[in-house]
């Protein structure tokens, strides 16, 4: 059915990102603008688009129907037909409804986190176009105007992390993560491609392409759905395109928590099940993304462990968790990747508000053990962050409970057991590193003398505040059959045709208490280790962990510097020597030759005449010989 | 018996002492006047080919040569004279200022 | 409206200049008259894009006697590809003329008249010879400004350039001869009008293969393929920022204008036999020029590099046989035309006011300039191709394009996407946005005439990337007689 | 007798023609072509070239030798200002052998040409009025570009020969 509201959704912070950027342009050649309007207009716009999505999700609710929005013709060439179309159906509403909450509540309290920077218009301008471009990605009919998000969105990253851009690293971090994006929106588009012809030249729609996928053959198949996924690696920050994540923690701090709750990171799993339809034909694809899924968890984790940087150990717990949810829409259970991806929001989103609260009161440290020798008096953030930590970890009641044990059950459902392991094992060391900073930011007895840094800003609590209620109660609306629950996000993402669990109640019930248990033990081991750790004796920076297992280094040596070289070598050697010292030289001889001609030239009038005759006898003789006299 | 061969064979003998002139000699005045032989030679060749053919044009040919000849003796002597105030010389290898200076 | 308005909008510029090289020697009055001719011609094109129909015969056509004894006719018409291409350059001129302002002397803004004057003829002309006529036109005014107020080693530069122009030019011209009198022989009559050399039946297939080679490797050193790049390098480099903005945004576009316009009618066999060849060798272009260019220091000479790696691209889709690339490559030709030209301009921009244009000189303009540096990124953005620009949506038809040619070779046309990212951004860092080693440059922001000027560009570049079937609908249906009528390939299935 | 003086006639024109080649004083080679050209004339003669006759006469050895004679006294040139001609003779003989193609194709050639009489013709051939008739009727172009070469000869002589201060005034 047709709806007029679905765009007002999207323009909602894009006419926010071209108002704040028009104001800020006028800002900076004009006169200056208070700095409140700019966050009226910055917070306002995301809070609209949250309305709107609740009035459609509302209306949704009570009549069952599904929206869509036929806005111009974007592109007609050939039988490629691709219409500026968006779609409001139960997928994409889920995700835009969490995505304007969260959203809305990272802009509130950016305002208090960015406060008095001489850039905060530009920053809202950015922030809300950021915003809208997630929103295009997910309100999208079809794979083109999904990628226009898409890549809208690398952009947008690509522009927030390199804010602060005289120092050189941030503006690196900012290309890296647009690049590798990219390598991943290579994939996405030639999966595109494939897929248009291979579905037979039709119509674009996500609905079309769905109505049509038995026309592909298996190895199309396969092969545009790898290629999808290689899209959802780059933006999801799967192995092996992972490297920006991390980097990217050089923007500002609700950047870091926009990317990695709401927007951006998530993209890929909604991609992939966007395309369900594709990957339901294909099994091995599917399990080939668990396998990324659950590497990519471990590993992240692995490193989080070791990390002395606060935001860089929440970015890798992103990368880990974002392999949880690989994990479930690679098995198929979409619906459980995308609850996790739903409570994850929450919660990481609060743990990065609460880390970027710490450091504004530390004046910008972030090393752990840095941050931990201040005296601090933060209550709030320190009680939510331990909402969030107890939330990431998996321990009952909170939100991610529910939802990682869901995948896990999957997993073993399925009969991967390797997965399964690999998932439990990341959830104890997940348990580990994420009470390692806990502990050792709140709980180290040792401290600087001092009086405590003290921060408290409205727009920075109430934020956290209503996130935290969001991470504790999150998990219970899709409360499994076994805690007496009624699958509520499973319901409504039915049209996902997710995979359902079958297994005894019994099974289930162990495996909760396995996944508790072993949450609980590195809760333990991180409590043995670090509760009272001495954090004027920083852990070492060295070894292989530390270090990241050098992938960096890795592609630098591999990928980045032979490309260097290949590019010195091109110009320097096969255009200026080969080709141009081809053609250049074929030139120079006849330069040469001139010369020698030009030593002829003596202005001795006698030997010019004496020439002549020489070559006039020569004709003479010729004539001779030739006319036969 | 005088034939198109004798007369051929004067003029062809007059044409080659002047360019045996201009070859040869250096001196700026002797190989103008080599030039002026050579002419003659021709117009010599074309005189009898005209006797030849009873035809005028030939000689009419002559007068033209006969007229650049005068045009050339004017513009050739003023030349030498400036050559010669300038340099002192007739010598015409001491005249170079036309030489490729690069190549060397 | 009258036919004679082509001719018109052709020779405007060159009048003007004449009868400003006579009266006058105040820079200002030549420049305010240059832009006010320039403008006059946008308006006079504006109409025309108004009153042309989508279809795909040949409008407003000129057609008189020349020279008569060898049938060479004044013979100019415009159809939907050279009407796209038409518009291109009467909107950026002007806009250039802008960013140019200031620090010129009279002969260069003649020169630009003058080279206005031979684009457009080439663009326009459908007798083959005079399309010669006026190539060469279009560059004698561009050797004089790289002669005359270039930079560095600016002889020898142009010394290359005329050595690799006028030996492509004379080759073409050899091929435009061959023609003729293949026609002479078989008709009784001489002709050049491209029209009637396509009833050419006479000729072997080896002739009609060398005087296709002739013909490409003249359009190909504008383009330039690989390798008859070597030129662009040092011209890029050298040129004043005027003839390096003509010179890239136009008429290397012309090049591959030209290879649509002659060799696609004259030869069809031979162009679709040859297709994959040039597709491959567009696509290695792409990545070999785009791999050149991230070590560039000199960031005229690696936009030389990035556009020669664009234009590879653009002859990839030409060549791709169906409709998909076709399009997406006169979508990039217009496209590139507008960020690069842009591109090159600020360039000349930065050097003009901090007086360096090498990477590793400059540094921290972002903070002395933020619209400057807002201009550049969209510009930059646009060249990456990224959506919501005019450069995404070529990119992606030539992807499809490439894609329905040969499904291999497509997946590496896919690699546009990330080449182009790297090294634009690595320079935009170098450059533009991170702090200066050593003391900040002196640098002032975009004036508002400047801004005036980039004003149009930046909003063409959105609005042909957010509705592009406004701009695509004008020259698709000549695309489609191209492909169905002239090479009986019948796209559609 | 025409034979006799035909001979005599081409005896001293080479011979006029080797004087001016082989003597070193400059004068003494303007005498000998002085020979020459008078000897040519009387060949013009015996050709029915009447008018050339008088015009050689009047032209080459009039104007034109006396003016060469005139300048060489003019510019009073010493022998230290005659060139040194070390090579000469070699040089000659190298130019005669160089020449040899080019005489012996021509002299061929005319022999092979019909023989005929070329005996004085008295009336109609070489007179003034033929010739003129000829040249103001047939030739008329070109008879008034070579006046204006003779102008155009005339002025540059002044030019050249003028004092050098006046060029270098401007």
């Amino acid at each position: 059915m047709e709806s007029g509201l679905i765009i007002w959704i999207i323009l909602a912070p894009l006419l926010g990102a071209l108002l704040n950027g028009g104001l800020y342009f006028y800002h900076i050649t004009q006169r200056a603008i208070p700095q409140r309007l700019f966050s009226i207009i910055g917070t306002l716009s995301p809070i609209l688009g949250f309305i709107f999505t609740l009035i459609l999700f509302l209306d949704m609710k009570e009549t069952g129907n599904t929206y869509s929005q036929d806005l111009f013709t974007w592109l007609e060439v050939g039988n490629l037909h691709i219409s500026m179309k968006l779609l409001a159906d139960n997928l994409s509403i889920f995700m835009t409804m969490f995505v304007t909450f969260v959203g809305s509540l990272i802009h509130i309290y950016a305002i208090g986190y960015m406060h008095k920077d001489p850039g905060f218009g530009k920053f809202f301008a950015y922030f809300n176009l950021f915003l809208a471009s997630m929103l295009i990605l997910v309100l999208a009919d079809n794979p083109i105007v999904l990628f226009i998000g898409w890549e809208g969105v690398g952009v947008c990253s690509y522009l927030l992390i390199k804010f602060y851009y005289g120092k050189a690293e941030n503006v690196t971090a900012a290309n890296k993560a647009f690049i590798v994006n990219r390598v991943g929106d290579l994939g996405f588009l030639l999966g595109v491609v494939t897929l248009f012809f291979a579905v037979g030249e039709g119509d674009m729609s996500f609905s079309s392409l769905e109505a049509n996928i038995g026309n592909v053959s298996p190895e199309l198949l396969v092969l545009s759905g790898v290629l999808l996924f290689v899209g959802a690696m780059g933006k999801s920050a799967q192995i092996p395109l992972f490297t920006w994540l991390p980097d990217a923690m050089a923007g500002p701090t609700p950047i870091s928590a926009l990317i990695h709750a709401a927007t951006m990171v998530t993209a890929g799993i909604y991609m992939v099940a966007r395309f369900h339809f594709l990957y339901e034909g294909v099994e091995g694809v599917g399990l080939y993304i668990a396998y990324v899924g659950a590497a990519s968890a471990l590993f992240a984790a692995i490193i989080a462990c070791k990390q002395q940087d606060i935001k860089k150990i929440l970015a890798y717990s992103t990368m880990s968790q974002l392999g949880y949810m690989f994990i479930g829409v690679g098995l198929g259970y979409y619906s459980s990747g995308l609850f996790h991806v739903f409570t994850h929001a929450f919660f990481k989103a609060m743990l990065f508000m609460g880390a970027g609260g710490i450091i504004i009161a530390v004046h910008h440290h972030q090393n752990i053990f840095k941050i931990a020798q201040e005296r601090v008096n933060l209550p709030i953030i320190s009680g939510t962050f331990l909402i969030g930590v107890i939330a990431i970890s998996g321990i009952p009641p909170f939100s991610g409970f529910f939802s990682k044990d869901a995948i896990l059950a999957a997993a073993f459902a399925e009969g991967e057991y390797l997965i399964w392991i690999i998932g439990m094992f990341t959830a104890f060391l997940t348990a580990f590193y994420m009470f390692r900073l806990y502990f050792i930011l709140f709980w180290a007895p040792n401290k600087k003398v001092g009086n405590p840094y003290v921060y408290t800003s409205k727009t920075i609590t109430i934020p956290l505040a209503i996130l935290a209620l969001g991470a504790f109660g999150a998990g219970f609306l899709n409360l499994p059959t076994v805690l007496w629950g009624e699958h509520l996000v499973d319901t409504w993402l039915l049209q996902l045709n997710s995979k359902v669990l079958h297994m005894s109640h019994l099974t289930e019930w162990i495996l909760m208490i396995l996944s508790v248990g072993v949450a609980s033990a590195g809760i333990y081991v991180s409590y043995k280790k670090y509760a009272n750790f001495d954090v004027f004796k920083p852990e070492s920076e060295e070894g292989l962990i530390a270090n990241k297992f050098y992938v960096d280094e890795f592609y630098d040596k591999t990928l980045v510097k032979p490309i260097q070289k290949l590019s010195v070598f091109i110009d320097k050697v096969v255009d200026t020597k080969i080709i141009d010292g081809f053609i250049m030289g074929t030139c120079n001889k006849f330069v040469e030759f001139g010369k020698i001609v030009g030593t002829l030239q003596t202005a001795n009038v006698r030997f010019y005449a004496a020439f002549m005759l020489v070559g006039m006898s020569c004709i003479f003789i010729y004539l001779y010989i030739s006319l036969g006299l | 018996m005088i034939s198109l061969t004798s007369y051929a064979f004067v003029s062809m003998t007059l044409f080659t002492i002047g360019v045996m002139g201009v070859v040869s000699r250096r001196n700026v005045f002797v190989i103008y006047m080599s030039i002026e032989l050579m002419l003659n030679g021709v117009n010599l060749f074309l005189v009898t080919f005209a006797r030849h053919h009873l035809n005028l044009d030939g000689q009419i040919i002559t007068i033209m040569v006969i007229a650049i000849a005068a045009a050339e003796a004017a513009i050739f002597l003023s030349v030498i004279i400036l050559l010669f105030r300038s340099k002192k010389s007739l010598d015409t290898d001491m005249f170079t200022a036309l030489k490729d200076k690069e190549s060397k | 409206m009258s036919a004679d308005i082509l001719t018109f909008i052709i020779f405007l510029p060159a009048v003007t200049a004449f009868a400003l090289m006579v009266t006058t020697k105040n820079v200002q009055a030549v420049r305010n008259i240059a832009f006010l001719s320039t403008l006059a011609i946008l308006v006079l094109v504006l109409k025309l894009y108004i009153s042309f129909e989508p279809q795909a015969q040949m409008q407003f056509v000129t057609n008189t006697p020349w020279i008569v004894e060898y049938g060479i006719r004044y013979y100019i018409g415009v159809d939907g590809f050279s009407l796209t291409i038409l518009m291109m350059i009467a909107i950026l001129i002007p806009t250039a003329y802008l960013l140019l302002w200031d620090g010129r002397t009279k002969g260069y803004w003649i020169n630009m008249l003058l080279v206005q004057t031979g684009v457009t003829g080439t663009l326009l002309s459908l007798d083959i010879v005079l399309f010669y006529f006026f190539w060469e036109v279009m560059l004698l005014p561009v050797f004089l400004m790289i002669g005359i107020m270039g930079t560095g080693n600016k002889v020898f530069t142009t010394i290359k350039v005329t050595v690799y122009t006028m030996g492509g030019s004379l080759l073409m011209f050899l091929a435009i001869m061959y023609l003729g009198v293949s026609y002479f022989n078989e008709f009784g009559e001489w002709s050049f009008q491209y029209d009637k050399l396509t009833q050419i039946t006479t000729l072997s297939h080896t002739e009609r293969l060398y005087c296709f080679f002739a013909f490409v490797i003249a359009f190909g050193i504008k383009i330039p393929l690989f390798p008859l790049h070597t030129w662009i390098m040092d011209t890029y480099k050298n040129a004043p920022t005027g003839a390096v903005f003509l010179l890239s945004s136009i008429m290397a576009k012309l090049g591959v204008y030209a290879i649509v316009r002659f060799m696609i009618p004259l030869f069809p066999d031979i162009y679709v036999e040859f297709s994959t060849y040039f597709v491959c060798l567009g696509l290695f272009g792409l990545i070999y020029f785009g791999i050149a260019a991230l070590k560039q220091d000199d960031m005229k000479r690696m936009f030389a590099y990035s556009s020669a790696s664009h234009l590879s691209f653009i002859a990839a889709g030409i060549f791709s046989l169906n409709s998909y690339g076709i399009n997406g490559a006169l979508y990039l030709m217009i496209a590139h035309a507008m960020a690069t030209g842009a591109l090159f301009l600020l360039v000349g921009l930065i050097h003009y006011k901090t007086g360096y244009k090498t990477i590793s000189d400059l540094g921290g303009l972002a903070k002395k300039a933020p619209i400057l540096t807002f201009v550049f990124a969209i510009m930059l953005f646009a060249n990456v191709g990224l959506p919501g620009t005019n450069g995404f949506v070529a990119e992606l038809l030539i992807i499809f394009g490439i894609y329905e040619f040969n499904h291999t070779l497509g997946y590496i046309a896919g690699f546009t996407v990330v080449i182009g990212a790297s090294y634009m951004l690595w320079m935009f860092q170098r450059a533009i946005l991170q702090d200066r080693v050593g003391e900040a440059l002196k640098m002032s922001d975009l004036k508002m005439k400047e801004i005036l000027g980039f004003a149009p560009w930046i909003v063409l570049v959105f609005l042909m990337g957010i509705a592009p079937d406004l701009f695509i609908d004008k020259f698709e249906p000549t695309v489609t007689y191209f492909l169905d009528d002239i090479l009986k390939i019948g796209e559609v299935k | 007798m025409i034979d006799i003086v035909f001979l005599a006639l081409s005896f001293f024109a080479i011979g006029g023609a080797l004087a001016m080649l082989l003597n070193h004083n400059p004068m003494y080679s303007a005498l000998g072509l002085l020979i020459c050209v008078l000897s040519i004339a009387g060949l013009f003669a015996l050709l029915s070239a009447t008018f050339l006759f008088m015009v050689q006469l009047i032209v080459y050895a009039g104007a034109i030798m006396t003016l060469v004679i005139f300048l060489l006294m003019f510019l009073n040139i010493n022998e230290e200002d005659m060139p040194e001609e070390p090579n000469k003779h070699k040089y000659m003989i190298l130019a005669a052998i160089v020449m040899i193609p080019f005489n012996l194709v021509i002299i061929k050639a005319v022999s092979n040409l019909p023989g005929s009489d070329l005996s004085i013709v008295s009336e109609g051939f070489g007179g003034i009025k033929d010739v003129g008739m000829h040249l103001y009727t047939d030739w008329l172009l070109s008879f008034e570009l070579i006046s204006i070469l003779l102008l155009v000869a005339l002025i540059g002589t002044v030019v050249l020969a003028k004092k050098k201060k006046s060029r270098g005034a401007k």
